[in-house]
């Protein structure tokens, strides 16, 4: 399974960075949610796969039955899955803030902070004017 | 005494959580957050002191031994950074009272500020590589709402870009400590020293080291990784982005030194020189781009990623003298850079724009804000005799030294572009005559109170600058001994796991 | 909003049932799977919801303090609980346990982290779901 | 001598204090310390020693051998009485020049900065500190030709001197900091001992070139003299100061001080000689088709420096010993001629020649220290300009190769310069008188006080050259040659070549004098034909620069984020995959699939899903298929024994669609879902797949790697009995890790209360 994980992490790797590429900021936001999914699935397959136990230990034991599995990545993973959620969830807030602010969901369009430079013509925001929440 | 290292950690976030309880009352938060962070600051002269006097301290978190548990580990370099920022994090939060507009406050900005220096000084302190991907993480969760807290749709844009690029960053370094610990077993990074050289496939180790090092080169801003940087550093509040501009791709240096003196140090013929590479190619890009830009903070910010690429060659020539460079020059552009985005906010404020072509006329206006911004400029340039000047004089000399010739031109070629640079913002908002369309020019301060908070730390810091520049022993002092102990890692080792290595 | 019926029905009574759950997952995580991730994910999501099918101003009622304070109360209880190990094994975050082991500052810290962890979401939830107001 | 150092410095911080307070007595009160400094060292020089040696060290740096060491030898003597005395003169003379000006105090303060960092310059002994000081005198000298700061000129011309003599510094910082490496020690007069095993050093060509570089640009010699006449934007007193008697002597001084260690190869005489000749040759053609009275003075000062260059190079006793007379008798007259020309500026109200005559019965004190000064430049018996002239032509005489014409050569320049003093003094001061801008009137005594006093010490040292030779000339000899060296100095030596020469210059010059106003035209052609115009090539240098700057900006922070993105994506995938290939850490073999049918059923399931999210063509789909993909890891995460990390993964999974569902009912589909270019697609998927590939390839690699796992192994073991919980991941994250968790609930609570915050602090929301 460790082998067949590699190459379902590799393509879940390239298509987390297809997505990324774009110029769509959600589209953005999705590959970044598939990176840190592969980024997870790569730790628990650096610490090794046994289809076994996990590591608990029974009532009134003291050693987990072995073999279980290792729960140092397990650890790890959850920690890095809380933080990702929280840092996705902030982003796409941000994302939709950007599309109030800056009318668009078009990162070539988002050019207010480094506006266009000598000889270089950019694309004019697809809102004119202040953007309006969806529902207000 | 253990306390001492875990104080550094706990005073911001203790801070941060006080904050955040007295949500509704910005008055409170003012003053809690200007006196946590001077706590903070006791508490990190105090965790130096002890490093100084006691050499390199390491406290086993919950008891835990190492590599089983998480240590936090204090050497002079890791003290020494714990310091800097936090006489940043005081600085800039004495400024912030007078800078940071009531709606910001109102916000969260107090607690987000001291979340930030939470997630510095464990980036500092921690001697466990998942542990500091964590403090990376809270670092960059609240820069990335401080960075959008506002109403201004530039921080947004610039925002999404830096979240964006950063994110992939964070991803990156995951990815990096999961391979290492697939490698090793292990995730204490003075475990790691000692295991990593016993790892049977060396090349997939050098590898992870470059993951490792474009990991935390986005963090550090270096080429081509710095993309980031200049398009977000100018947009947030002056006092958000000094602090950014102070600590944040620091952190990401410290962790390439880090990582590169004391865990990838195998292969340092192909992965150092890489890193030399890496560092003319920043220094020369950084300060190239400040030359095409006419914003205060933008010309800043390439400045920054271009002064970055000096403290990687100091990391990249590894030698005592070159490493105690790079710890002098840290430090020394931690200070500077601070200040002058905290001057340019005060230039901005009085010219009521931030583009250098549309000021004017400050010098014969505003002498006494003329002398607070050539201090920092000229040291940043390396003019002789501030803190910037040695900084560029032990890298150089250890370029020298190390026969590396052409790094040594590109170092000094670049610092006169950066002096090009500086004397560009000098002849334009300072010297030039203020243009007839410009409109009047405004105080910066309206009370008394404002005037203090403003002023107060950034003559604070220029005095330092000037200080390292006149007696910049015990810093060279500090650095060399530093370097010492990046160099022959034993003691590090020693210290951490309780024995020797 | 969410006007459907038999959901605001469903996620009423599910409401309780899930947060009496996610206590449950949470005191027993120590030894089994579950703990204050666990149970403050579950225990949000079901606010979530309830939120969803019923609105903000619902949930707003429902929760007797602002989300904002369950996440300072959550980082405050987790950060104490680590101070107290200073009291204990001399260490931050070391352990403190009752004889016997079956309280300890483990569980006031996990306690903590399952706060956080539900007044967060609902921080986020409750925000966007303003926004239609 | 730091004490003296110190308090020039100090003087510089008083300085507006006193400029405010007593601003007409400004002048007079910050001239008496030069002056008394003066007297001392003028008390030194005559006390009969014949090498005074004063050596003082304080540590900067010691763990960088930086010593704050000042040496006071005969050179470095010299040199200091021609800073402070001259500087005395010109601090009482801007008090006059800058009557009434607000500005005065700064700009005494800025006078003393520079005198005190340039006479650090020449007492420092330590290569450091001497840089230190170096470096100095180019910022404040930036400060003083950038006074007059709303004149755009002044301001072109600073930073134009900044950096020229900036640039030149770095160099020669280099250069410094290799000779030291190369020594072993960063103390100069250890190093001036090294002698023949430094000029054998392989490494000594390097070091040379990077000390000329920095000598050249700040003495203005050839090709970088541009900056020196356009300097002469800067008020006179500056002039005077830092653009004859002291500054750009600094290269000069330095070349002088290095001559023991550097000095006598092949490579140094041709550079200097070449060099020096050719700057000479230069300046006194440039010299005489100037009008304005301060580029005359500007371009003969760069003839001048030049001579100094080529004597410098040529190296024997008899060179260096006129390279000292002429340096001195240059100081003396044209920091007079500066202050003369300044006086009649502010006296008249213009510079240019044509409008200015006959000013000698108006202004006859400023009339006779012009003139005197004029004499001695002139280099006319019995100044010490003569002695200097006369010293020059033997010394150039009597080196090796191609003496003969390098006299030639001094001869013309010699000659211009004489052209060049009389159009200074004579066209303004005979002939008719010309109606001005002012009404001239003899200038106040700070004005004239200054340029009588150094034109009187020109006559007086070339009358008593004695008295000159051996308080100030021997003693400067000596430490230049490195041994005790007995120089006397003659105004009659006989009928030898030298006074020959002397004879043809004075004929020479006199001719085209009187010939001036007809040959003018021809040295303004031959100016423009020779004139290798560094001037207008410094303005195309920095567009250049911009542009360059401006393209690179183009190219690389274009404020694309997708571009970004790319770059810095496919600068992780190359770097780290052609590592992983060149370092060789692929595996050699990929194994086969070692999997059950439930994995394949599970991967087939992730494809699938990750295969839709990429197509779809709403953001609805795209998410509900990333869940699918979640949902197929948490089942993975069941099966291998990690059930919290599933439920973990599962709530995730929820919450992020609930709260992506949020989001996304509020965005309108403006921007195609779909959204990528053509061309750019294919760039896209290349960095994708290669992404992809390189996270396989490390699996790969790592998979076939030994694997120890002690750390979770302790983990169980101290689980119950240490850590009172019976599932090991979460005393892990409570206890073993608790830190990690800490750091992780802070992440959680900022992204919560962040996007409360993002979402209040709208624009216009209240």
């Amino acid at each position: 399974m460790e082998v067949l994980l590699a190459f379902v992490t590799g393509l879940m790797g390239a298509a987390s960075v297809y997505l990324l590429l774009s110029r769509h900021v959600v589209r953005m936001l999705l590959g970044l949610i598939l990176l840190s999914n592969t980024a997870n699935l790569l730790i628990f397959v650096a610490g090794r796969l046994t289809e076994t136990r996990p590591p608990l230990v029974p009532p009134g034991g003291v050693l987990p039955e072995v073999p279980f599995a290792n729960p140092v990545p397990q650890a790890l993973i959850l920690t890095a899955i809380v933080i990702s959620f929280g840092l996705l969830a902030f982003a796409l807030v941000l994302v939709y803030r950007g599309y109030l602010e800056l009318g668009t969901v078009d990162s070539d369009r988002m050019r207010v902070a480094e506006p266009p430079l000598p000889g270089q013509r950019i694309l004019p925001p697809e809102v004119q004017g202040e953007a309006r929440s969806g529902c207000r | 005494m253990t306390a001492l290292l875990v104080l550094p950690i706990v005073v911001p976030m203790a801070t941060a959580v006080l904050t955040l309880a007295v949500w509704r009352h910005p008055g409170v938060q003012r003053w809690l957050g200007v006196a946590g962070s001077a706590v903070h600051l006791a508490t990190a002269v105090g965790l130096l002191a002890q490093v100084v006097t006691g050499g390199i301290l390491a406290v086993q978190i919950g008891n835990w031994p190492a590599p089983f548990g998480i240590t936090l580990v204090a050497d002079h370099l890791g003290a020494a950074m714990v310091l800097i920022a936090a006489i940043i994090g005081l600085a800039v939060a004495v400024y912030s009272v007078g800078d940071v507009d009531c709606d910001r406050q109102r916000h969260g900005f107090y607690p987000l500020y001291h979340v930030l220096l939470t997630g510095v000084s464990g980036s500092f302190l921690t001697g466990d590589l998942f542990n500091l991907y964590v403090w990376f993480e809270v670092m960059l969760s609240s820069s990335f709402v401080l960075l959008a807290l506002g109403r201004d749709r530039a921080q947004i844009d610039g925002a999404i870009k830096y979240a964006a690029i950063n994110l992939v960053s964070t991803v990156t370094f995951l990815i990096a400590v999961g391979i290492l610990y697939g490698m090793t077993g292990t995730l204490n990074m003075a475990d790691l020293a000692v295991r990593v050289p016993q790892v049977a496939n060396a090349g997939l180790l050098t590898a992870v080291a470059v993951l490792f090092l474009v990991a935390f080169g986005i963090k550090a801003a270096i080429f081509p990784l710095f993309f980031w940087l200049p398009a977000s550093y100018h947009t947030p509040a002056v006092s958000v982005s000094a602090l950014f501009a102070g600590l944040l791709t620091k952190v990401g240096v410290y962790a390439l030194i880090r990582t590169f003196t004391l865990i990838f140090t195998h292969d340092v013929g192909y992965t150092h020189t890489l890193l030399l590479y890496v560092a003319a190619a920043t220094m020369v890009t950084g300060v190239l781009g400040a030359a095409a830009h006419y914003e205060v903070r933008r010309i800043l910010s390439f400045h920054i990623v271009s002064q970055i690429g000096y403290m990687v060659m100091g990391l990249a020539l590894f030698t005592p003298l070159a490493l105690a460079g790079s710890v002098f020059y840290v430090i020394h552009h931690i200070l500077v850079k601070t200040n002058l985005f905290l001057v340019a906010g005060l230039v901005a404020r009085r010219a009521g724009t931030a583009e250098i072509r549309d000021i004017g006329g400050l010098y014969r206006a505003a002498p006494f804000l003329a002398v607070l911004f050539m201090v920092p400029a000229m040291s940043l340039a390396g003019v002789p005799p501030l803190s910037g000047f040695w900084a560029k004089l032990i890298l150089i000399r250890a370029g020298l030294e190390a026969g590396v010739w052409w790094i040594v031109a590109v170092a000094l070629a670049v610092g006169l572009l950066t002096l090009f640079s500086m004397s560009k913002i000098w002849l334009e908002a300072f010297w030039k005559p203020r243009p007839e369309a410009a409109p009047p020019l405004v105080p910066t301060a309206s009370t008394p109170g404002m005037v203090v908070a403003l002023y107060g730390p950034v003559v604070a810091l220029a005095m330092l600058t000037v200080a390292i520049g006149l007696w910049g022993a015990p810093l060279m002092e500090l650095g060399a001994r530093a370097a010492g102990e990046l160099l022959s890692r034993d003691a590090y080792i020693a210290a951490v796991l309780g024995r020797a290595p | 909003m969410i006007k459907s019926l038999i959901l605001r029905a469903a996620t009423t009574v599910l409401l309780g049932l899930m947060v009496l759950f996610s206590v449950f997952i949470l005191f027993r995580g120590h030894n089994e799977p579950g703990g204050g991730f666990i149970g403050g994910l579950i225990a949000s999501t079901a606010f979530a919801l309830h939120s969803l099918s019923h609105g903000p101003r619902a949930m707003r009622r429902l929760m007797w303090v602002v989300p904002r304070t369950t996440v300072a109360a959550g980082l405050g209880l987790a950060l104490v609980s680590g101070l107290l190990g200073f009291a204990g094994g001399g260490a931050f975050l070391a352990s403190l346990w009752s004889p016997g082991g079956s309280v300890g500052s483990p569980l006031f810290f996990d306690i903590g982290v399952y706060l956080v962890v539900i007044g967060s979401v609902l921080t986020i939830v409750q925000a966007l779901q303003e926004e239609d107001e | 001598m730091f004490a003296l150092v110190a308090s020039v410095f100090a003087q510089s911080f008083l300085a507006p204090i006193i400029g405010r307070r007593m601003p007409l007595r400004a002048g007079w009160i910050l001239a008496l310390l030069p002056a008394s400094a003066t007297a001392w060292l003028v008390t030194l020089a005559t006390g009969g020693l014949d090498q005074p040696v004063l050596r003082e060290s304080l540590p900067w740096i010691p763990a960088l051998d930086v010593f704050l060491s000042f040496r006071l030898d005969g050179l470095a003597l010299l040199f200091s009485v021609l800073i402070l005395g001259i500087g005395a003169l010109v601090v009482v003379y801007s008090g006059g020049y800058l009557k009434g000006d607000p500005r005065l105090g700064r700009f005494l303060a800025f006078m003393s900065a520079f005198m005190g960092s340039m006479l650090g310059l020449v007492l420092a002994d330590n290569v450091v500190t001497l840089f230190v000081f170096w470096e100095l005198t180019s910022v404040t000298s930036f400060l003083l030709i950038g006074f007059d700061h709303e004149d755009a000129r002044s301001r072109r011309s600073a930073l134009q001197a900044l950096l020229v003599t900036g640039g030149g510094g770095l160099a020669l910082l280099a250069g410094l900091l290799l000779m030291a490496s190369i020594g072993g020690t960063h103390e100069l007069s250890e190093l001036l001992l090294l002698g023949d095993r430094f000029r054998e050093h392989p490494a000594y060509t390097a070091v040379l070139a990077l000390v000329l570089l920095g000598a050249f640009t700040k003495s203005a010699q050839f090709p970088f003299h541009f900056w020196l006449p356009n300097a002469m934007d800067a008020p006179t007193p500056v002039s005077a100061y830092l653009h004859s008697a002291t500054m750009v002597k600094a290269g000069v001084y330095l070349v002088a001080r290095l001559h023991p260690i550097l000095g006598g190869t092949e490579a140094w005489i041709w550079t200097l000689v070449g060099f020096g000749g050719a700057t000479a040759l230069l300046g006194g053609i440039l010299a005489v088709r100037q009008t304005d009275l301060k580029r005359i003075l500007a371009y003969t000062t760069v003839a001048a420096l030049g001579q100094l260059v080529l004597l410098a190079g040529l190296g024997t006793a008899q060179a260096l010993q006129a390279f000292v007379v002429t340096l001195f008798a240059h100081s003396l007259y044209k920091g007079a001629l500066f202050m003369g020309a300044g006086a009649v500026d502010h006296e008249t109200g213009t510079r240019e020649l044509s409008s200015l005559g006959g000013l000698r019965s108006l202004m006859p004190i400023t009339a006779v220290a012009v003139g005197l000064a004029a004499l001695s430049n002139a280099g006319l018996p019995p100044f010490l300009g003569f002695i200097g002239k006369e010293e020059l032509y033997t010394g150039a005489l009597g080196s090796q190769a191609y003496g003969q014409g390098i006299a030639g050569v001094m001869v013309a320049v010699n000659a211009l310069l004489l052209t060049a003093a009389g159009l200074v003094f004579v066209k303004p001061f005979f002939g008719a008188q010309v109606a001005t801008p002012r009404a001239p009137h003899e200038a106040p005594v700070s004005l004239w006080l200054g340029p009588a006093l150094l034109g009187a010490l020109g006559l007086a040292f070339g009358v008593f050259h004695g008295l000159a030779g051996d308080w100030f000339v021997s003693p400067a000899v000596s430490s230049i040659v490195g041994r005790p060296q007995a120089v006397t100095l003659h105004l009659w030596k006989g009928l030898d070549p030298a006074l020959l020469l002397s004879a043809v210059t004075v004929a020479l010059g006199v001719a085209v004098f009187s010939a001036w106003s007809r040959v003018k035209a021809g040295f303004d052609r031959l100016g423009t034909w020779l004139r290798f115009d560094s001037d207008r090539g410094w303005d195309r240098g920095l567009v250049g620069l911009v542009q360059v700057a401006e393209w690179q900006t183009r190219a690389i922070q274009g404020g694309y984020l997708r571009t970004y993105l790319r770059t810095t994506l496919a600068f992780v995938t190359l770097a780290v995959g052609l590592t992983l290939v060149f370092r060789g850490g692929l595996v050699a073999a990929i194994p086969l699939p070692d999997a059950t049918l439930a994995h394949w059923i599970l991967a087939g399931l992730i494809v699938a899903a990750v295969a839709t999210t990429l197509l779809a063509h709403t953001a609805t789909t795209a998410i509900l298929a990333l869940g699918v993909v979640g949902l197929a890891i948490a089942l993975i995460f069941l099966l291998f024994g990690a059930p919290d990390v599933a439920i973990t993964q599962l709530m995730v999974e929820t919450l992020i669609v609930i709260i992506v569902a949020l989001v996304l009912f509020r965005l309108p589909r403006l921007t195609p879902f779909r959204a990528s270019l053509g061309r750019e697609r294919v760039f896209n998927a290349v960095v994708a797949l290669g992404f992809g590939a390189l996270i396989t390839a490390i699996t790969l690699a790592l998979i076939a790697l030994p694997f120890d796992p002690f750390l979770g192994d302790e983990f169980a073991r101290l689980s119950v009995p240490k850590g009172h919980g019976r599932n090991v991941v979460n005393v892990i994250l409570v206890d073993f890790r608790a830190l990690d968790t800490l750091g992780e609930i802070l992440v959680v609570s900022i992204a919560g209360l962040g996007a409360f915050s993002l979402l209040r602090m709208r624009r216009g929301a209240r």
